[in-house]
């Protein structure tokens, strides 16, 4: 259940096959799997966004998404989790967050992992700021409820 | 009693740093811990409050050593 | 949208990687993937099984996988899906299907992956066979619900 | 009217052999065709019809030339 913070560029893919071949290799009880992954738009409210920086509370972030596996756990029968979040300086097109569940079944795999994505865009603390093509500055105010369309 | 205090992201940016520390001898709430530090600037909308990294309420008391963050609602993921 | 069957194993990263390289390497409107990925585990109602087989039903497959596919572009906002699900001979640790959606909100990348895998498991014409340890075979009665707990 | 019958999974073992087809004058239901096919064969429960690739229900008619599908419940993902 890693909980990793990362300032460098990470490639969602390729950190998931080298997870699962490092630790759930010989697990054959999973049955299903689910993933999202969050990736920096280049337009936000109709501008054109330059580059991204995610400002973050070392410490409190790890203890809330922590806390936030931990109640999916208690919730579904999920054999393993893995967060992925970028702090730092971010560009157009890369990865800002990565959350996987691994499961036995399709239902405790897609609850589990849409949970810890909607806990996490509510509760852990980062902070975003764009940077328009202007080099206009400003902070996103708040996120959107990711179960209703937007 | 010390208390640490921290702001972050945009609540950094409105009072001007990032920490302050109080010594105070009587029991405070967030909300008493807020006007001290921040000479009961106006608190914007939706301000958020942890203690010791866990989310409280503006009522709740602050003990000895605690640190006390302040920020705006929270935009990761 | 491709809707691709495959009679021998597949990589589910590498195939993500690689699409995503050829076909939406440029798209900055993208912030929100959903991958589900479906893996042969060793053990169903109480026995080991050795290998399965996926039987399918050629054309009429391709055909209800699309009508899935158009139904899911209709309801929800995507920029693009991918389906690949595997036929034949599948040993246990094997991907057998991977759906992946693509959107520039969680919202729709999370429900239109779900609405595609929920509905590939009760309309696609796919049958498994199992085999077991002690080289009895038998069929795979029915899916089940993803959305309620198992 | 020719119609081409094939059958899938358990269905197929059920029957035995795993394609059919009828020549027939008048137009046919669904379960017309499979009467006529397997003669009489008792239908399983939860058998599931396709007509040319779609779902159909058994009261559906067939056309010249159809294909018609006979399965039990699919099981893929």
């Amino acid at each position: 259940m890693p909980v990793i913070i990362k300032n460098t560029p990470f490639e969602p893919y390729q950190s998931l096959q080298q997870y699962e071949k490092k630790t759930l290799c010989q697990n054959n009880a999973i049955g299903a799997s689910n993933i999202f992954i969050g990736t920096m738009r280049d337009f936000n409210e109709g501008d054109q966004i330059k580059i991204m920086t995610l400002e973050h509370y070392p410490g409190m972030t790890e203890k809330q998404l922590n806390n936030i596996v931990d109640k999916a756990h208690q919730q579904w029968t999920l054999i393993d989790s893995l967060i992925i979040h970028r702090v730092g300086d971010i560009l157009p097109n890369e990865p800002i967050v990565l959350v996987a569940t691994w499961s036995s079944h399709r239902g405790d795999a897609f609850d589990a992992c849409r949970f810890i994505m909607e806990n996490l865009k509510s509760k852990a603390p980062f902070w975003k700021k764009e940077r328009l093509i202007d080099e206009q500055e400003r902070w996103v105010l708040s996120n959107t409820d990711g179960y209703h369309k937007t | 009693m010390s208390i640490k205090i921290r702001y972050f992201a945009s609540l950094k940016d409105y009072i001007g740093h990032s920490d302050d520390e109080i010594i105070y001898e009587k029991t405070l709430t967030v909300t008493q811990v807020w006007d001290l530090a921040t000479q009961k600037k106006m608190k914007p909308q939706n301000t958020l409050v942890a203690v010791n990294m866990d989310y409280v309420s503006w009522d709740d008391t602050v003990n000895d050593h605690d640190e006390v963050a302040f920020f705006p609602p929270v935009t990761g993921g």
